[in-house]
C-alpha cells in the first residue's frame, strides 16, 4: 500500500507567518480587481505587480541568495504561491520563469547561466517560455522535430531549425527554454535530446500569437529559422534533455496551481447563491469545499516528499489528474445550480466569470499532461505496466 | 414534408455556413445573403398556417430543420422565428417573414394600448425587425412589437451569439391577440426549450463527428488517437449521450406536433437530457482533439461554446429537473411510470415549492 | 452521422391497448407485494406467476400460433415486458425462457425442437438458463474450454465435459442453453463452437449454487460429467455457435430490462422524499426522471429497427451502456440524497430497498456485456476500430 | 507511539481478521478470543488519559488504527469504543476495558437521575457492555448506560455489521458527568463520523490493493487485465480517491489532536471526500473484479458492503456538504479560503437553514 502514502502535514509555524503579510499586501494592491480579472490568474500578465513581488522577496524564494534569491525553503514559497493563487493575482509574466525555469537553471545549468539568468527572474523582470509541443507532436514529446545541429563556422555553438506551437506566453517572454533533437535521426524517441536557453529576440525566431476560441491571445507558434545558439545556451548535459524535462514534470504537477484554477468562480458562486443556499446549492458548494480541502492536504504531502527530497511522481500525478477534475467540475456546477447563464459583455460578475471559465476549462487537462499521460504514470506507479 | 425540409436545410447550411462565416457574425456581421435565402425558401414563416401566410408545417416536420440549426451553428435566429411564426399562427396573427425576436423573460406592462418595460435575452435583438412577446398574467396576450422602437442593450452568450435586452416606452404594438385556449403564457419559455434542446441535439452530431474523424486521422505515440482505448471509451459515451439527446428532443417536437399546446414533461425531459449531455460530450470532445480545439479557427469549438450557452438558455439543468422532480414528487411514485409511458404529466404540479 | 440514429418512436395504438390490460392484471396480482420484493424483479422466480402470464397469452407472444405462441409483433411484447419490470413483478422464473431461449430455438432450431420446447415456454412451464462463462474466461467467451465429442458408442450424439459458471437460475432451469467447443483444439478462438440444449436432469450433470454477497443464491456453478447429449440436442449448425450467440446478445442489449432495473428504488425515494422535496432531492429525481425518459426513447428506436429486420448492435450497446450507468446512479443519489442509512432486517421499505439495490448494482455492469465489451462495439460501430 | 501503534495493530488484524471471520461475524458470532485480545494490548482503553486508566493517546496517534479496522473490515466495535474511552475521559470518567456502544442519535430524556428513551443505530448494540450516550440539550449530560437493562431490536447495516436500537426505561447511568467547555453536545456525531472517514481511508486501500493484485493476475483476450487501458485508468483514478480520503481523514484526527473539541470543518470534508471516493471506488473494484467479487466468500465484498455502509452513517455526503456549504455561504466568500487554510470554520453557522 506504500506505493500510494499520502501524510498529513502541517505547513511549518515560520512560513504560516508569511501568510498574513502576503494577505495584507494582496488586500490592498489587487483591491480595485474586478472578478473577471482574477478569474484571468494564470493567464494575467502584468510586469509591474511581478517586480512588486520580486522587490518584497516573494520570488525566486527557493533560490540561493548568491543569485538573489531567498533560500526560504519549499513551505514558505508554498504559501506565497497559493496566496496569489486563491486570490486571483496576475502571476502569469514571471509564472513559469518562478516556477520551473530558475529550478532548472539552478539544477542543470552552467554557472554563467544562473548568474545571467537567476537575478532577473528573482527581480520579477526576466520572463521565460517553455517550448515543448510541435505539430503533430501533442503530448508525445519523444516525437518532437525541432532540431539544433552544431554550428560549422566560427562562432561555434549550434543552429537552430523547426517550430514550437501552444507556446503559452512565448509573446511577452524573453527567453524559451526549449526541448530540441540535437542527436542523430535514427537515436531511439528519447534519445539524443537537449534543452536550450533560446534569446526570442534573436535573428530568425519569429513568435505569432494563436487566437483561442475565447478571443484571447496566450498560446503562440514558435519559428526557427537558422537562430543562432552559443555554445552557453545549452542547459545541462547534450542529450539528456528527455531526462531533465522528466524530472521537471514531477515538480509541476502537484501545486496549488493545480487545483485552485477555477477558484474565482467558486467565489462569485457562494455570493451568488447568498447567504442562504438552497439544499442543492449548499449540497454542491460544500462538495466542492470538501474535495478543495482534500486536494490541499495532498499537495501538502507531495510538497513534504519533495522538500524531503524524494521523486513522488506518482502522488504528484494523482494531484494533477483529481485537481483538474475538480477545476473543471466548477463551472460544469456553477451552471447547474444557480439559474443565471453565462454572459460575455455585461451582467453580473458571476455571468462573466462563469462564461471565461467555462471557456478555458477543458484546457486544465492539456497543460501539464494530459488524462492519458497521468493515468498511465500512476498506473505505472502501481505496478500495472 | 419532414424528408424535404431536412435535405433542403442540409444542403443550405452546409453550403453556406462556414466557420469563418461564424466567426465574422462573432465579430458583429449580420448574414444577410444567407437571412435572404432562408427567407425566399420559406424556412422562416414554415410554423405558421397555410391560410396565413406559412407552410402549415407540424413541429415534428421542423425537428430536423432545428436540428440542422444547431448542427452547423446557424448564427441566425432562425429557430427563434420558427417559434415566433407558430405562435402568431395560433393567435391568428399573419406570419411574417423576416427575422423575429423573441423574448420569455420581461419586464413587459400593457397600459391601454401600450407596451413598456425590458424583453430581457433577445436573440439577435439588434438584427430583429419584430419582437414577440407574451404580457401579462391573468389574460395574457401576444405581443408584436417594433424593434425600431426599442433602445438596445448589447450581451451576448459564452458562444457570442447575441442576447440583448430591448427596452420599451409607451409602444404600440404592430399586432397583438389574446392566447388561444390551450396556449401557456409560459409558451416563449416552453418552445425556447424545446428549440434549444434540438439545436444542441445538432451540435453534439457534429462534435462526435468532428472527434471521430480528428481521432482516426491524428497520431500519437506512434498510432491512430482512434487505436486507444481511452479514447474510444470517450468517443463511445459521447455517442450515448448524442443518442438520447436527438430522440428525447425529437420526441418533445414530435409530442407538441400541431397542437397549440406544447408538453412540457417531454421538454424538460429533453432539455434535461441535452444539459446534461452536453457536459460530458463537449469535455470529452476537447479532451480528443487537444490545443486544437481551441483555436479561434476551428469548428469544434464553435459548437462547444454554444452547446454550453444554450444549456442556460430558457432554464437551465436544475431548473428542468427540479419542476420534473417535483412534479413526481407532488403526484408520488404512482405517478412515475404512467407519465413515462404516456409522455406527459401536468408540470404546472412542480410549481408548488 | 447515420451510424447512430436513434429516431423517435410511437409504440402502436393496438399494442397500447395492452396496456391497461396488464396494469390492471398486475396491480390486483401484486398488491400484496412489498416493496423489498418488487426491487428482486429479475431475481425474484415466482412460477404459479409465470403459469399465469402463459395463460393470459403474454409469454411467447411473438412466437407463432402453432408453437403456442401469440404471432403479436414486437410492440405488444415491448409494452407487456415494460410493465411487467415497472411494476417490479417477479418474471426471474420464465425471463430467459421467454426472451432469449424462446426465439433462439424458433430461429435457429430444428422442428422437433420447436415442438418439444416452445409449447412450455409460452405457457410458462419450461424454463432455461444460459451457459456462458467458464472459470478464467470471464468477457472472453472465444476462451471457453467446456468441450462436447461425438460418441463413439451406438446411441450417437455427443458428449459433454467441463464446467460453466455464474449462471443464473440454473438451480430452478429445466434445461441450459450452453456454448461449448465442437471443433478440434486448434481451431481459431471463435471457430468451432456449438449451442446445445442440456437437460440439466441427466446424469452428470451436477448445479451447485453460488452465495453471493447479499446472501442471495442466484448463481450456479454448472458441472458436466461425461454428459451424454443426444444427436438432436444440437442447436442450429455445428461450428456456427459463435455467430448465433452473437446475434442472440444484440437482442439482449436494448429492452427495458437495460434500465429499469433499480426502478423499484426510484419508487421507494420518490416516496420517501414526500411531496415537497427539497431543491437538491428534486433535482436528482427530476435529472433520473428525464433519464428514464430519454432511454425509453432510445429503446423504443433500438425495438423498431429490430422489428424492421436491422441489426442495430452499435445503437443496443448505447442503451445498455447508458441504461446500466442509469441503473447503478439511482443507489448513489438515493443515499447521497436522503439521509437515511440502507438497513438489513428492518427499518422502512425504502432504507431496505436501498440496502438490497446498493449491493445488487455494481453487477448490472457485469451481465449482457462488460462496459468495456459494449464501448468497444460502440467504438467499431463509429469507425474507430 | 504512533508508530508502534500501527505496526501492533496491523500484525494483530491481519494475524486474526480472515474473510471466514468476517463471515462467521456476519452470521451473528461475536468473535469473543480477538475482543479479550484488544483488550489485553490496551487498545480499547487508549484514548482515555493514563491517570483514568488509558494510554493517553492523542486522536493523531489513534489515526492508523482506526483506519486498520476499517482495512481488514475488523467485526468489532473498537472504534467506536477508543471515542466512548475519550469521551468519558475528557469528562472525568473512569475508562472501561469493555466493548462499549455508542448512540449519537436518540430519544433519552434524564427524568431525575434516571434515563428513559431508545438510542438509534448502536454499533453491535446487542454485544456491548455498556452504551454511551449524551442526554439534554441545554446542559448536556454524558451517560454510561448498562446493556443488560435495555431491550434491544437488532438491526444491521448493509454489511451485516449490528446497528440494533436499544430501549430504556427508567434506567439509572452507571456514571454520568457534564460535559466540559469545549467538548460539543455533537461529539458522538462528529466524533462517529471521524471514525468511518478513517475506516473508509483504510478500506479504499484494501479495495485498491486487491484490484491492483487481482488485474495484475486476471487474464482475458489474452493478456492480463491490467495491460488494458480503460482498466489502469480506472485503477488510476481509485487511487486518487483512495489517497485523498486518507489524507483528509488524517487530517481531521491531527486537527482534534488531544484536546476536547473535535473539528467540525475537517471531520466534514473527510465524511464528504470519503462518501464520494466510496462511490467511485467501490464501483471500479466490482467492475475490475468481474462476477467473483460477488461471492460470499470474497474480501472485496466485504471491504465494499462496509463502505456503503459507513458512508450513511453519522451523516451521508449531502448532510456534511451542506453543512460545509451553508456555512461557507453564509460568511460569503472571503470566509473560504482563510477557512481552507486554518483549517477550520464554525460549522453551526451552518444551521441557520
Amino acid at each position: 500500500m506504500t506505493a500510494i502514502a499520502f501524510r498529513h502535514h502541517h505547513i511549518p509555524a515560520e512560513a504560516q507567518a508569511l501568510r498574513e503579510q502576503v494577505r495584507t499586501f494582496l488586500a490592498e494592491a489587487l483591491k480595485e480587481r474586478p472578478p473577471l480579472r482574477s478569474a484571468d490568474s494564470w493567464m494575467g500578465a502584468d510586469p509591474a505587480f511581478s517586480r512588486e513581488l520580486g522587490r518584497r522577496g516573494w520570488l525566486g524564494m527557493a533560490l540561493p541568495r548568491r543569485y538573489g534569491g531567498h533560500e526560504a525553503g519549499p513551505w514558505a514559497r508554498y504559501v506565497v504561491i497559493e496566496e496569489l493563487l486563491a486570490a486571483g493575482a496576475p502571476v502569469s509574466a514571471h509564472w513559469i520563469a518562478d516556477r520551473q525555469s530558475g529550478p532548472l537553471i539552478l539544477r542543470y545549468g552552467s554557472e554563467a547561466q544562473r548568474e545571467k539568468y537567476l537575478p532577473g527572474i528573482c527581480r520579477g523582470e526576466t520572463y521565460f517560455c517553455i517550448g515543448m509541443s510541435e505539430p503533430n507532436s501533442g503530448s508525445d514529446l519523444a516525437s518532437i522535430r525541432t532540431r539544433a545541429v552544431r554550428s560549422t563556422d566560427a562562432k561555434g555553438g549550434w543552429v537552430l531549425n523547426g517550430q514550437k506551437i501552444w507556446t503559452t506566453n512565448a509573446h511577452y517572454s524573453q527567453y524559451m527554454i526549449a526541448l530540441v533533437r540535437t542527436g542523430d535521426k535514427t537515436a531511439a524517441r528519447h534519445e539524443g535530446m537537449s534543452q536550450f536557453i533560446i534569446d526570442l529576440q534573436a535573428p530568425g525566431v519569429t513568435v505569432r500569437p494563436i487566437r483561442d476560441l475565447a478571443g484571447g491571445e496566450h498560446f503562440n507558434e514558435v519559428f526557427f529559422d537558422n537562430v543562432h545558439l552559443d555554445q552557453d545556451t545549452l542547459v545541462g548535459a547534450e542529450g539528456q534533455g528527455w531526462e531533465q524535462v522528466t524530472a521537471e514534470l514531477a515538480f509541476e504537477r502537484s501545486g496549488p496551481e493545480r487545483f485552485l484554477s477555477s477558484i474565482a468562480l467558486l467565489h462569485t458562486l457562494i455570493d451568488a447563491c447568498g447567504r442562504r443556499p438552497d439544499a442543492l446549492q449548499a449540497k454542491e458548494i460544500g462538495r466542492l469545499v470538501a474535495r478543495l480541502v482534500g486536494l490541499r492536504q495532498m499537495s501538502l504531502s507531495v510538497t513534504a516528499e519533495l522538500a524531503a527530497g524524494a521523486n513522488p511522481a506518482l502522488a504528484a500525478s494523482c494531484v494533477k489528474d483529481l485537481g483538474t477534475a475538480f477545476e473543471q467540475e466548477i463551472p460544469e456546477l456553477a451552471q447547474a445550480v444557480l439559474d443565471e447563464p453565462p454572459v460575455v459583455g455585461g451582467g453580473s460578475d458571476h455571468a462573466q466569470v462563469l462564461a471565461a471559465l467555462m471557456q478555458m476549462a477543458p484546457s486544465f487537462s492539456l497543460r501539464g499532461g494530459t488524462r492519458e499521460i497521468l493515468r498511465g504514470i500512476i498506473a505505472r506507479g502501481l505496478g500495472l505496466r | 414534408m419532414r424528408e424535404l425540409f431536412e435535405s433542403t436545410m442540409e444542403r443550405l447550411l452546409a453550403d453556406h455556413v462556414t466557420p469563418e462565416l461564424v466567426n465574422s457574425c462573432e465579430a458583429g456581421q449580420w448574414p444577410q445573403a444567407l437571412w435572404s435565402l432562408l427567407e425566399e425558401s420559406g424556412f422562416a414563416v414554415a410554423a405558421a398556417p397555410e391560410a396565413l401566410g406559412g407552410a402549415g408545417a407540424s413541429w415534428e416536420d421542423l425537428y430536423p430543420v432545428v436540428r440542422a440549426c444547431g448542427r452547423h451553428t446557424l448564427p441566425l435566429p432562425l429557430p427563434e422565428t420558427l417559434l415566433a411564426n407558430a405562435l402568431l399562427g395560433h393567435c391568428g396573427l399573419e406570419a411574417r417573414n423576416e427575422p423575429l425576436g423573441i423574448a420569455a423573460r420581461s419586464t413587459l406592462k400593457l397600459e391601454g394600448s401600450r407596451v413598456s418595460g425590458t424583453l430581457h435575452d433577445v436573440p439577435w435583438g439588434r438584427n430583429v425587425h419584430h419582437a414577440v412577446a407574451i404580457v401579462g398574467d391573468a389574460n395574457p396576450v401576444l405581443v408584436v412589437l417594433p424593434r425600431s422602437r426599442a433602445t438596445c442593450t448589447e450581451r451576448a452568450n459564452v458562444a457570442g451569439e447575441p442576447r440583448d435586452e430591448l427596452h420599451f416606452d409607451a409602444v404600440a404594438p404592430v399586432a397583438s391577440a389574446g392566447l388561444p385556449q390551450g396556449l401557456s403564457g409560459e409558451a416563449l419559455w416552453l418552445g425556447g426549450a424545446m428549440l434549444r434542446s434540438a439545436q444542441a441535439a445538432g451540435a453534439l452530431e457534429a462534435i462526435l463527428q468532428m472527434s471521430t474523424t480528428y481521432a482516426g486521422e491524428r497520431v500519437q505515440f506512434g498510432k491512430p488517437l482512434a487505436s486507444f482505448q481511452a479514447i474510444q471509451h470517450q468517443l463511445a459515451v459521447m455517442a450515448q449521450h448524442t443518442g438520447c439527446v436527438a430522440v428525447a428532443a425529437e420526441a418533445a417536437f414530435a409530442e407538441a406536433g400541431n397542437s397549440t399546446e406544447l408538453n412540457a414533461w417531454a421538454i424538460a425531459a429533453a432539455k434535461v437530457c441535452a444539459a446534461e449531455g452536453t457536459g460530458v460530450a463537449a469535455g470529452m470532445a476537447h479532451a480528443v482533439h487537444g490545443a486544437i480545439g481551441f483555436t479561434h479557427e476551428h469548428a469544434l469549438q464553435q459548437a462547444t461554446r454554444r452547446l454550453w450557452g444554450w444549456r442556460s438558455e430558457f432554464g437551465n439543468l436544475s431548473h428542468w429537473a427540479q419542476r420534473l422532480g417535483r412534479a413526481v414528487c407532488a403526484g408520488g411514485s404512482t405517478s412515475l411510470w404512467p407519465a413515462v409511458t404516456a409522455n406527459r404529466l401536468d408540470l404546472t404540479l412542480g410549481e408548488i415549492a
